[in-house]
């Protein structure tokens, strides 16, 4: 099994005639994604390389019985493009859009929990989710991840997200799922969301966390993982080294005092039982002990 | 981006809060003209984006012209940690009854907004947040719902304010909360917020961070932009929308993805080297911005050796190549290069790469390989 | 008013917030009738206005019609800390996935109400939030506007409750709330509520504390004053609207407003005595109640002095006096009486003890003079 | 001077016609107050012992001048009696009424401060307010208050204000304003709110504080005092020997843990620099040795 998202999840992508979204929606029907439809305003009826575009989500959502979203337009129309997609009867939404404003971003989230709050949102700002073999929605390089299982993965960082599948997969060990959540300010899934799915996920056997500098969202998890998670987890924290007061690259990454450092995390996750490492390569390293003991 | 005072002021003067009238000075002369405009006695403030500027003599009172051309002399060109005062603002000077404190920002545990109200500013919130933080009053806002003057009104009855003081300061919050969401900042303070002998409550400071992500809604950002960062190179590395912070060590580093880029921070920690900076060259880099990265590395004279750690994604490595081999072309790099090449077309990258490859541009298999080489090269 | 478990079940029943079915039993022989009409399993739990039942042995799961007697014949009477149980609620069983914690109560010092929310229940919710307080969700209600779904969906999301248990937490909470308000609770309290493991919110358990001030627009609540406090002399003094809390000493107080009698404690504790009462008369009080409060003191057999200490304002100290000469001619009150008369009409109050003034019957011109003479009184 | 009423307020009597709006009312006019009017709905056009009556407090403002109205109305009538008053123009409102439930206060009290900013309540379940010699609003007996000053006195407790007034008379110590907020749960006035008034009204000179156990008002009062207050406060804390986790009365007075209790509120307000007296005589002789020594 995987979580959100698996072979039968039909898949739209809201601007799909644009440059990415047409790169990158092709690329996750090429790896065996449903990608059943296109939304772009005012290019309805025309296609895609035979992927159908209509002009709004209610109507490809009507057309195609998609339950998902792919969101790939620009920060301006980003939000608009979620809270249609929700209106429209997605329950499963992937923004990747770098670059929404924080006032955006804060509206949005709080529209969605209110009015619909059935929805996920995955991201903005993130790679997107894959459950190799069967569904890929985002930006993530369908060779660097194996099917199979059993491990489940949550990043906050991009490409430490591929990082991460890339020494698994190397040691020949499979996911489940992997989830790319983002680092923006205010992102739609958070590390407790996916923990709780790897959690009642039977496929899932142990789930590796990729975390960073910044906020306390590592720590909120830690706690959570104490009192509910009964899978072996393994961790990584980006940001030993940084600086504090710095943005590191996006808004998520600073260090403010005492708080959000990266010691501060890796004691409240060790704390919680879990295996920290301290480069991806060990965290990777770790994993296949686990697994190969399982 | 932050602002300086002078801006988070005029800013503030936008959204309807009261400030005190004045105007900015870059030399002596300025100075007086503006205190003799705006009257006597006039507070000189040295326009620094760091704190302690008081403590560190950056603002004066001038009850006269004399007093304000000695200040002036006296603070243009101060060094205030680091930061060189370039620029004065000179305002009329406030009599104040009472100094509060109020600021919004996002609370991200809670995604919502977070705006705090004291009846004690003047002094680091910090401070008072550490040793007596019933005296701030926390408000948690719905993003969705805003700020109304009802809730403005409850609000500064919980914080104590004066009462006198209580329904311009309701008034003023629900200005300053518009500011802070149309405005698009991620931070905006007001310390001290002041009560008058007379009763008039205005910012006689004004710290705002501004949102960069929402410039495009915002093209009167482009005045703030011209008195942005002072280093050269984080201006030429912004010039070229590279993300880039300026580090103490000897190996320049070159990542995409900030997470990849603090891990390649710490990677190069935990084999016996440091970093020179942290430069995150974002998702979809092309050739161009790849040889941007280069040579913002190859300006600093501290880099020994340079390590580009890539794992494309939306990122394609073959661009990336391309990049190293434009650069290479274009100025002379005086430190060797080790790259280490993953991901979406790392095949094609790498091949890319492979004919000119030498002992001063090297590619590793692994992570942890190209670090250790990288340091290597670098203290040798 | 503080309801039992059962009595804040059925209250919350009426906000149509979910229990578990289930009934009162106060014989053996009702709790089997219950069990076998709910089904097996069950629990059987001691209806006490007192925490740490379970611990007590006061809360059991019975498989069978066996196990339902045994249990219900162990905990009809047992003694939980002070209080004997006369009564069970015996309830089906509940598999138990999850277990949270909810509660509303006013907030005063913010003058709005409070909501509490945690993942975490089951446990002492003071012990949660002094050693995890991170772990409660708080949420700030204006009473004015009060609590929308849409703000109750932000909170199940901060508290992270679990995803499937969120939409009906939600509006579990938005009845609660209504439960809280429209119900005139002072408190309304869920621990632990469950997620069972087919999916199901609920209350399993309910504490309820009603605001006597609102009587007037619930004579539902009737009901539930038939079941209150067992003090017997706590009981009279109800019965006769008297706010009286029995202590331990040998001084009976008698005096109006809280506050005084409040003070009437302190000064006698400070001259070397120990009350046996604090006894407020209350705003208005006239004859009948002053002497329905010396009857009160003297039903309680520690009292060796009473002390009435009466400061007129609304009460009239003539009334008073009256009210002592009434009680008098009444039942023999056993203990000396020591009187401070002052305020409203305190002259004709005086005047009216005068001629019955004896060495059980003394006036002091001062709180403290009386005080010491109640003292010297009760120590003779 | 005397803060919030003097010998120029002109006030209304909202329950005039009824026991004891009747009975204070009238003793209040006796005092010398400004009793303008009475409101009672439906006896418009009658009067009771010359003071004319309104069948609503906006009439009566029109027809008075009045800027206070006293509200001496049962439970279930006073939080609209109010907001009518509110409504009606009145600026200082007295409810003297006992016996509100606390959700109609909560309600009450944030409606006035979010609709009617410039309004002052003072109470529910309060004495009431009397600045010797000019003005008496409320239940407080005018003969044990003495005029010319120069203390002001605040009392959280009913008949403590009584026996504080009393200790100070009695020594031939006047008042400015004494003030009772009442004890429920939510108060009108704050103890803050007359701490402000008597700090910036010039004759007042000191000022008694009587506060009780439970809540953290006196603990606030205790801040506020060491921030802002220049002139000496003399205090007692009623509730030294009461024992935890019972009501004492009316709501306010309870302690739950080690919270609110008397000793926590002494050492506070001893920390400001308060000076406070075990008992109302102790403090009463303290503030004539501190009244002296000016």
């Amino acid at each position: 099994m995987s979580i959100f998202v698996d072979e039968n999840t039909k898949v739209i992508v809201q601007g799909l005639t644009g440059g990415q979204g047409r790169f990158h929606g092709l690329r996750n029907r090429d790896y065996g994604t449903k990608i059943v439809g296109g939304v772009t305003p005012g290019k309805g009826g025309t296609d895609v390389e035979g992927i159908p575009v209509f002009n709004s989500v209610k109507e490809a959502v009507a057309a195609t019985g998609a339950t998902a979203s792919f969101v790939v337009v620009p920060p301006k129309f980003a939000s608009a493009a979620i809270l249609e997609a929700a209106e429209g009867g997605i329950t499963f939404i992937v923004c990747i859009t770098e670059g929404i404003p924080a006032h955006d971003e804060a509206v949005t989230y709080n529209r969605l929990v209110e009015d619909y709050p059935d929805v996920r949102l995955l991201g903005p700002n993130c790679p997107g989710i894959i459950s190799p073999g069967k569904c890929n929605i985002g930006i993530t390089s369908g060779d660097i991840a194996l099917a199979g299982g059993p491990v489940g993965i949550v990043s906050r960082s991009g490409t430490l997200t591929y990082q991460a599948l890339h020494e698994l997969s190397q040691q020949g060990i499979g996911q489940t799922t992997c989830v790319g959540i983002g680092g923006d300010p205010v992102p739609g899934t958070n590390f407790i969301d996916c923990l709780a799915a790897f959690e009642a996920d039977p496929e899932t056997k142990a789930v590796m966390m990729i975390g960073e500098i910044g906020g306390s969202e590592e720590e909120r998890a830690a706690e959570w993982i104490k009192l509910n998670m009964t899978k072996p987890v393994v961790s990584y924290i980006a940001g030993v080294t940084a600086p504090p007061g710095r943005k590191m690259g996006h808004a998520g990454a600073i260090i403010s005092g005492s708080k959000g450092t990266a010691q501060a995390k890796m004691d409240a996750l060790a704390a919680a039982g879990v295996h920290v490492c301290v480069n991806p390569t060990e965290a990777g390293q770790k994993m296949v002990e686990i697994v190969r003991a399982l | 981006m932050d602002l300086f005072e002078y801006q988070g002021k005029q800013y503030f003067s936008r959204f309807g809060i009261a400030v005190s009238p004045g105007d900015i000075a870059d030399t002596v002369e300025e100075a007086v003209a503006v205190a003799e405009r705006v009257g006597y006695p006039v507070v000189v403030k040295a326009q620094v984006k760091v704190g302690g500027r008081g403590k560190a003599g950056g603002v004066k009172l001038a009850n006269d012209v004399d007093e304000v051309r000695r200040h002036a002399g006296d603070i243009l060109g101060l060094d205030i940690k680091g930061h060189v005062v370039r620029r004065l603002w000179i305002e009329r000077s406030s009599d104040i009854a009472k100094e509060y404190y109020a600021s919004f920002t996002l609370d991200r545990p809670h995604k919502s907004h977070l705006g705090m109200l004291s009846a004690q500013g003047g002094v680091e919130i910090e401070v008072v947040a550490e040793e007596n933080p019933e005296a701030i009053a926390f408000l948690s806002i719905d993003p969705v719902h805003g700020l109304d003057l009802a809730t403005a009104r409850r609000w500064v009855h919980e914080a104590e304010l004066d009462e006198v003081a209580r329904e311009q300061a309701a008034e003023l919050l629900v200005k300053l909360y518009d500011c802070y969401t149309t405005g698009d900042c991620d931070l905006a303070e007001i310390n001290p917020l002041i009560l008058t002998p007379e009763g008039q409550v205005h910012a006689l400071d004004a710290k705002v961070t501004l949102d960069e992500n929402a410039s495009f809604r915002h093209p009167e950002w482009e005045e703030f932009r011209a008195t942005e960062t002072d280093d050269p190179r984080e201006k030429m590395a912004k010039e070229k929308g590279l993300n880039y912070i300026g580090l103490d060590g000897s190996i320049g580093i070159i990542a995409n993805g900030a997470g990849l880029a603090m891990s390649t921070l710490d990677v190069v920690n935990q084999v016996g080297g440091s970093a020179a900076n942290f430069l995150d060259i974002g998702g979809g880099a092309n050739a161009d911005v790849m040889a941007a990265a280069l040579e913002v590395i190859n300006s600093d004279p501290k880099v020994t050796a340079i390590f580009v750690n890539i794992f494309g994604g939306i990122t394609r490595v073959d661009e990336v190549a391309k990049g190293v081999l434009e650069a290479l072309s274009r100025v002379s790099i005086a430190a060797p290069i080790v790259l280490r090449l993953d991901g979406t077309n790392a095949v094609e990258g790498r091949a890319i790469l492979a004919p000119h490859l030498n002992d001063r541009l090297i590619t590793e298999p692994t992570m942890l390989d190209a670090a250790r080489r990288a340091v290597s090269l670098a203290n040798a």
